[in-house]
């Protein structure tokens, strides 16, 4: 069953690729907030209430309700629509993300990891290396926001792929991080608007020497 | 019997179709649906005219229509019926049917650079293009299914579909989300073309025919209906696969093709084009799909193992 | 112990932010710089003692509290003729004391920190106070900066992440992980070579943002470019050195692992790569504050190339960062001073310092001296030891790889901080009326004294430190 | 010297007395032009050139967008004389059309002019011979490709030439080339003595502007008479306006709808559009409203039944309309094909001089209900819609608040129906040696109708300028980067008029 939300989960990666509206981007991170869940909720062996309660406060309340609630807050605060400029033209990423997934299944299944669960190290892995570059081809600090959250939802994933038992500690520690980094990121992307009149990435090159 | 069933169904349903897709758009619109027949009139009539040719065209021009018709005709053949298998039928005939339909549509593509137009080139250009980003997401799908049921046949293929675990519920969605819009786009509908616009600069495949008249003119519209009834066959197949007589299969099969009109009908309703340049990225967009169910069926046929 | 340290910072620093009085805000401080001082006496006096699960007093964090104390007094210091130089309203001045404050709480907290988790919590913690001191001048590049430095510093934490994640599984079977330090110390034979392997990798990777080094030095350099002064020198000191704590950390646990080598052989890349890219930056360079974050970069990547050097290199990295600590706060300190003076940091606004204020500019000329590793400078004794302990492992071709980049990176600094001493005095400058603190480069003679007193004579207690930190290394 | 004192000021639907007008050299001219015209708040509304006892006049209209108020200048020349004129072109590019068409009547060489081509290669333009190689801008490379549209076209619009310099699929740049349906009208309106005549006239400029142009014709034959008009008549032009605003938008989101392939808003809009036009069958006898505005009188009374009649078809309308606008505005296959398509920044639609619609979506605040208000709307507080993106989003947004403003506008209208007088026939004198100008916000735009009389009082010259005249330069500009395939979504929300162009 677990195969059934990583595959969906492996789809939104294309979709993250193929959409430019920032209301779909919301949309695929609070769905990707419910993949999550159901993942993690399948592989945790030993499940206590205490740890249950955790994950269902990390994924579903503060990925799939909280932090869509903020980025749609930012977004009707800018008046963001589309995230057009791109690098990389949006058919090449389509193409690059297959690849990046395809690739990362193969190789969990070559590797064959002796402590980690591949099927979710393969999604997990798929979403941390779409992330990084998602946030190089998009020009825009809106979308590197969109980019930093998928690769945190990685990291969960490695996190739940890691160990069965997911220390209590740093379960709390990565909600908090979370949390607060997309909060003080945001309220940054609001700074930048307002000083620069645009979120474009461009704008931001007078430090350079 | 069944074969021969399936192909009269075929082209019966072959002539209704456009008029189910017409009558469905104006139906939700609110507007006075067309005969359902109204198609095939505009058809006859066109057979009633003379077909006029340009004088800078070739016997290439002359030959295209003919040839494309006649490769759809020879398709449609391959496809098998209720788990029967087609007219013809041998290992590999998957490939060969969609190079048969290439064929066709390479002729057409000819045939329209033979005009020397520019709105024309500049449609089979389009068009061409088109078709060369759906290959790898049918060939990635059919591979998929063919590693699935161990066959390389169409109607091994789909006779040894079994779907008795988890993930095929995944497979079955997408792989019919896949067909369909690989029919959308090799029949040139929304949303990567418009078959109601008359803007020479937007069209994709109306302009590619835009040279041709009368008989050809028909020949071109009758093999577009045959191949909507060819793919909604293909999407058919995946859906019926039990053991039931043949009369219950043949309505399930008229009601899948007639769900299927209706649908692109709704589909053409509620959403607008494509930009044209969204086009190709939206195409890939169906390879990705597919190298999930790739994924899917290898994790199924134990190839790919995660633990 | 920590705790109660925990709650009394936080009440001072709630208080500063929300009463917004001048002078409570002045005792405030000077009630906390006792506390911190109380913490790192406290701290020394219970030397290898844990705090609670989570810290443990252990030598190389109670040295680098030292620092941390000493620097955070002269930094609160200084903080005032910043504050009184932008005329900043008392709304802005608690939130920079506030968040300063916080600053430094959560750097010492990082320093004693024994658990993994603990330790990328409290560092991720200085990201964002960091961001939010970066972003004190609210000018357009102050936010193109804090906004870099928090979205690369997130993502490397998060990079970091992976790397604890992959090297705390300790028991594959029941998915047991080992979070503290000591406990993983002991299991290290039970590590699979490959994770040890790519994990030091991301923690090395991620924690470059903090130490200023290869991969992800850039973001750190652009925030030192436009952070007020004082929290500056925090940065490319204090900061520095907790990066150095966290790598050092697992580079420890590592030792005790049979990939040791690959770890030395990833460390050497890293340091020569960070030495190779300040010398192409430092060419480049047209602002002090960049100049002094690319010469950080350098030191960091001695302080690594020590490390790979093992042995004596050891001491003498971590003696280098204490050295590097003092000097470069002193001078960063002093570029309050410049900005006074110039209103501007880019070396085309600058020149004839010594005319206009020739104290001032002899404790730059002093700062340059020992900067640059000139003796009696402390720095050139373990700059010294390093190279020596590199020689002696038959590392010729690189130390003399180092050397040359050293001499390109030494001759740089120098021109540039001699354009600033004995220049053309600059078309924009403007004579004003002094309003900066005559006495005001007094602390920084002290921090500079400090360095050549210890290089000459190092005290017992510090070599004692810095003595037991090593002694778990292979 | 300061313009303000230079020039007769003047302000809409009135007329002055011709040697009012300050004449001055041509370099003087010059000088108080660009003066006028580099203040953003100005814009000029017409500049044209008469033939007047062998003398050639040329007499420029400046409209200040926050004064109420138009500038007059003017400046003559002997028509013997092949002067040749420094062209303002340079200095004020939204001047470039006036000059051409001054160049294609009288033959007048405007020096450093970039593009001084006939405008519509009339066959009334001074220079009567056939160009056998029409100029079109071309780029030599081997990687472009010109495509060549029109004039006859595959959908049924009117006749245009569209020259497209393309990468691949990518516009580098548009000419346009309109001028197929000069008929003259400008002269018809010389010939033609009678009030009916003129009326007819000015009702078939631009089809699809009936009222908009029959207004302006009216306001300026009254305003050159002096006769003062009832409240009833200019309730029935305002109604009638804000009618025909609310038909045409319809129909144009419906053409939008059906070139981005929307089907269901193809349909529903264009249902929309029935009753309205409809009404108008209702009241005048004729769907597009000819035969309903005319001078000093109105042959269909608006009756109070005819208020509650169109109150009842506003309020179904509204109902549907709402509906169908939120759902085009939220979908998303929808926004994609509008959202960034065919930009024009408020910089270059201010530098092209564009009006109504087009320049009200970049940002810039030219709306002559506002600025110049005429009939109803000088008691009402005109708030002009402004959008910012300048994209097809915009001018489709632009429509439906329009038509909702224009709603709201009616419904207050029609609280009070004033009574009609019964229709007679008004002895128009018209003044001789007068200028008269009537400017006018149509539904696409700024309209203006100038009329100069002769010593006899009988009309002189008569001078027509569409919206279209300026917008069709910001349509030709904002294809470039887009792809050839934006085009006809691009044109569709321009929606700029052939014949009204081309006069």
């Amino acid at each position: 069953m677990d195969y059934f939300f990583i595959l969906i989960l492996a789809a939104t990666l294309v979709l993250f690729a193929l959409f430019e509206r920032v209301k779909k981007f919301i949309f695929l991170i609070s769905f990707q907030g419910i993949l999550l869940f159901g993942i993690a909720l399948i592989n945790l062996l030993h499940i206590d209430t205490l740890e249950l309660v955790l994950i269902l406060l990390e994924t579903i309340v503060v990925k799939s309700i909280i932090i869509p609630v903020f980025l749609r807050k930012l977004m009707i605060q800018n008046q963001l629509k589309r995230v057009h400029e791109v690098n990389v033209p949006v058919f090449y990423s389509i193409i690059f993300t297959s690849f990046f997934i395809l690739g990362s299944f193969l190789l969990s299944s070559f590797l064959q990891l002796p402590n980690i669960n591949s099927r979710i190290f393969s999604i997990g892995f798929a979403s941390i290396i779409f992330g990084i570059y998602f946030i190089t081809i998009h020009k825009n600090i809106f979308s590197h926001l969109i980019g930093y959250l998928i690769i945190e939802n990685g990291i969960f994933l490695f996190s739940v792929g890691v160990g069965s038992q997911m220390p209590l500690l740093i379960g709390l520690a990565i909600l908090l991080d979370i949390l607060i980094g997309v909060l003080i990121i945001g309220i940054f992307v609001n700074k930048v608007k307002d000083r620069f009149q645009s979120i474009d990435i461009a704008q931001l090159s007078q430090l350079k020497d | 019997m069944m074969t021969v069933i399936g192909i009269i169904l075929t082209l019966i349903l072959s002539v209704l179709f456009p008029g189910i897709i017409a009558i469905t758009k104006a139906k939700v619109s609110g507007r006075k649906p067309p005969f359902i027949l109204q198609p095939l009139f505009d058809i006859l009539r066109l057979f009633r005219k003379t077909t006029i040719y340009s004088t800078t065209t070739s016997f290439i021009f002359q030959l295209a229509p003919l040839v494309y018709f006649a490769s759809v005709v020879i398709a449609l053949l391959f496809i098998p019926f209720f788990g029967d298998t087609g007219v013809f039928s041998f290992e590999g005939d998957f490939v060969f049917f969609a190079y048969l339909l290439a064929f066709g549509k390479f002729f057409m593509i000819i045939g329209a650079m033979d005009t020397g137009s520019s709105f024309e080139g500049m449609g089979a250009n389009r068009e061409a293009f088109y078709s060369l980003l759906v290959e790898p997401a049918y060939f990635l799908l059919m591979g998929s299914l063919a590693l699935l049921s161990n066959y390389i046949s169409f109607a091994g293929l789909f006779s040894a579909l079994h779907f008795n675990t988890d993930l095929a519920y995944l497979v079955i969605p997408v792989s019919v989300y896949v067909f369909l819009f690989i029919t959308m786009i090799e029949n040139s509908r929304m949303p990567v073309d418009d078959p109601k616009t008359h803007l020479e600069l937007t069209m994709v495949h109306e302009v590619m025919v835009l040279d041709n008249s009368a008989f050809d003119l028909a020949l071109i519209h009758i093999a577009g209906w045959l191949k909507f009834v060819i793919y909604g066959t293909l999407i058919a197949n995946f859906l019926i696969n039990g053991q039931e007589s043949t009369l219950i299969k043949s309505l399930e099969f008229v009601g899948i093709n007639i769900l299927f009109a209706v649908l692109i009908g709704v589909v053409e309703s509620f959403r607008a084009r494509n930009k044209l340049a969204k086009n190709p990225q939206w195409i890939i967009m169906l390879s990705a799909l597919a190298i999930i169910v790739f994924i899917t069926t290898l994790i199924i046929t134990s190839k790919l193992i995660l633990n | 112990m920590l705790l109660y340290y925990f709650i009394f910072s936080l009440l001072i620093s709630l208080s500063i932010l929300f009463f917004k009085k001048k002078k409570l805000s002045n005792s405030l401080i000077i009630v906390f710089l006792l506390g911190q001082i109380a913490i790192t006496l406290f701290a020394y006096q219970h030397i290898d003692q844990t705090d609670s699960a989570f810290f443990k007093f252990d030598a190389l964090g109670i040295l680098f509290t030292m620092v941390l104390s000493v620097l955070s007094i002269a930094s609160f210091y200084y903080s005032r003729f910043y504050l009184d130089y932008k005329d900043s309203s008392i709304k802005n001045e608690s939130y920079y004391y506030s968040l300063l404050t916080l600053f430094i709480v959560a750097m010492t907290a990082a320093n004693f920190a024994q658990n993994m988790a603990i330790l990328w919590v409290f560092v991720e913690t200085t990201t964002l106070f960091v961001a939010g001191l970066v972003y004190f001048d609210r000018s357009k590049i102050a936010i193109e900066a804090s906004w870099k430095y928090l979205f690369i510093g997130s993502i490397g934490i998060a990079i970091a992440f992976i790397g604890i994640l992959f090297i705390s599984v300790v028991d594959i079977k029941n998915g047991v992980m080992a979070l503290n330090f000591d406990e993983l110390i002991q299991h290290t034979k039970q590590l699979n070579p490959l994770w040890v392997k790519i994990s030091f990798l991301f923690i090395l990777t991620g924690f470059s943002v903090k130490l200023s080094s290869v991969p992800l030095f850039p973001a750190s350099i652009d925030a030192k470019t436009v952070a007020p002064g004082p929290v500056n020198a925090l940065m490319s000191t204090a900061l520095i050195n907790v990066g150095f704590i966290a790598v050092f950390r697992f580079f420890v646990v590592f030792s005790h692992t049979d990939s040791f080598l690959w770890v030395r052989n990833v460390i050497l890349i890293a340091a020569i790569s960070s030495l190779i890219f300040s010398a192409i930056q430092l060419f480049k360079v047209k602002r002090y504050t960049r100049l002094y974050a690319f010469s950080s970069m350098e030191h960091v990547s001695l302080v690594l190339l020590g490390l790979y050097t093992g042995g004596i290199a050891y001491y003498a990295a971590i003696l280098h960062l204490v050295f590097h600590s003092f000097i470069k706060a002193g001078l960063f300190y002093q570029i309050t001073g410049i900005k006074q003076t110039y209103h501007s940091v880019w070396f085309k606004d600058s020149g004839n310092y010594f005319r206009i204020r020739p104290i001032d500019a002899l404790v730059v000329l002093l700062g340059l001296i020992l900067i640059t590793a000139i003796p009696p400078s402390g720095l050139f004794f373990t700059e010294l030891t390093i190279f020596k302990g590199l020689f002696l492992s038959n590392n010729i071709f690189i130390a003399i790889l180092s050397l040359l980049l050293l001499t390109v990176i030494i001759y740089i600094i120098a021109k540039k901080i001699m354009h600033l001493l004995y220049g053309a005095q600059p078309k924009t400058y403007k004579e004003t009326t002094n309003t900066s603190n005559r006495y005001a480069f007094i602390p920084v003679l002290i921090l500079f004294a400090l360095t050549i007193f210890i290089g000459i004579h190092p005290p017992h207690f510090i070599s004692e430190l810095i003595n037991s930190s090593i002694v778990l290394l292979k | 010297m300061t313009s303000s004192e230079t020039t007769y000021k003047i302000r809409n639907n009135q007329s002055v007395p011709l040697d009012r007008i300050p004449t001055y050299d041509y370099s003087e001219f010059r000088v108080l032009m660009i003066d006028l015209l580099k203040n953003g708040e100005n814009h000029c509304v017409n500049y044209f050139a008469y033939q007047c006892n062998n003398r050639l006049q040329f007499i420029a209209c400046v409209a200040s967008d926050s004064k109420a108020i138009i500038h007059l200048l003017a400046h003559e020349m002997d028509l013997s004389a092949t002067v040749a004129l420094q062209s303002l072109t340079a200095d004020i590019p939204a001047l470039h059309l006036f000059e051409r068409e001054i160049h294609e009547n009288f033959g007048i060489a405007f020096t450093a002019h970039p593009w001084l081509k006939p405008v519509r290669f009339a066959h009334n333009r001074k220079n009567k011979t056939a160009i056998n190689d029409y100029p079109f801008y071309s780029i030599k490379s081997e990687e472009l490709h010109e495509v060549g549209v029109g004039p006859i076209h595959a959908g049924i619009i009117e006749p245009g030439h569209f020259r497209f310099i393309c990468n691949g699929e990518n516009v580098l740049h548009l000419e346009i080339q309109l001028g197929w349906q000069h008929r003259g009208i400008e002269e018809l309106f010389v010939q033609k003595k009678k009030i009916l005549e003129r009326s007819t006239l000015a009702e078939n400029i631009a089809g699809d502007t009936c009222i908009g142009h029959s207004t302006a014709f009216v306001n300026l034959w009254e305003g050159l008479c002096n006769y003062v008009p009832d409240e009833s008549l200019e309730f029935a032009r305002t109604i009638a306006s804000e009618l025909e605003r609310i038909a045409i938008h319809t129909g144009d989101l419906s053409a939008i709808c059906a070139d981005i392939a929307y089907q269901l808003g193809n349909a529903v809009f264009g249902r929309l559009r029935t009753p309205i036009v409809n009404f108008f069958q209702e009241w005048g006898g004729n769907r597009l409203a000819k035969g309903l505005i005319r001078a000093g009188k109105i042959n269909y009374p608006f009756t109070p039944e005819l208020a509650t009649r169109l109150l009842e078809i506003l309020k179904v309308y509204e109902i549907d309309f709402d509906e169908i606008s939120a759902k085009l505005f939220n979908l998303p296959s929808a926004l994609n094909r509008m959202e960034n398509i065919g930009e024009i920044s408020p910089k270059e639609a201010y530098i092209i001089g564009t009006v109504g619609m087009v320049a009200r979506t970049s940002g810039l605040n030219r709306d002559i209900r506002s600025s110049h208000p005429y009939n109803l709307y000088q008691k009402m507080d005109h708030q002009p819609i402004i959008k910012q993106t300048g994209d097809v989003h915009a001018r489709a947004e632009l429509r439906v608040d329009e038509i909702k403003q224009s709603i709201a506008y009616l419904r207050q209208l029609l609280n009070k129906v004033p009574a009609s007088k019964q229709p007679e026939d008004h002895q128009f004198v018209s003044p001789a040696n007068s200028f008269a100008i009537s400017l006018t916000e149509g539904w696409r735009g700024e309209i203006c109708h100038c009329a100069i009389t002769d010593d006899k009082g009988e009309l002189l010259a008569y001078k027509i300028k569409d919206p279209s005249h300026h917008n069709w330069m910001a349509l030709a500009q904002v294809v470039r980067k887009n792809e050839i395939s934006d085009f006809p979504i691009c044109n569709k929300s321009f929606n700029l008029s052939y014949c009204g162009h081309d006069l």
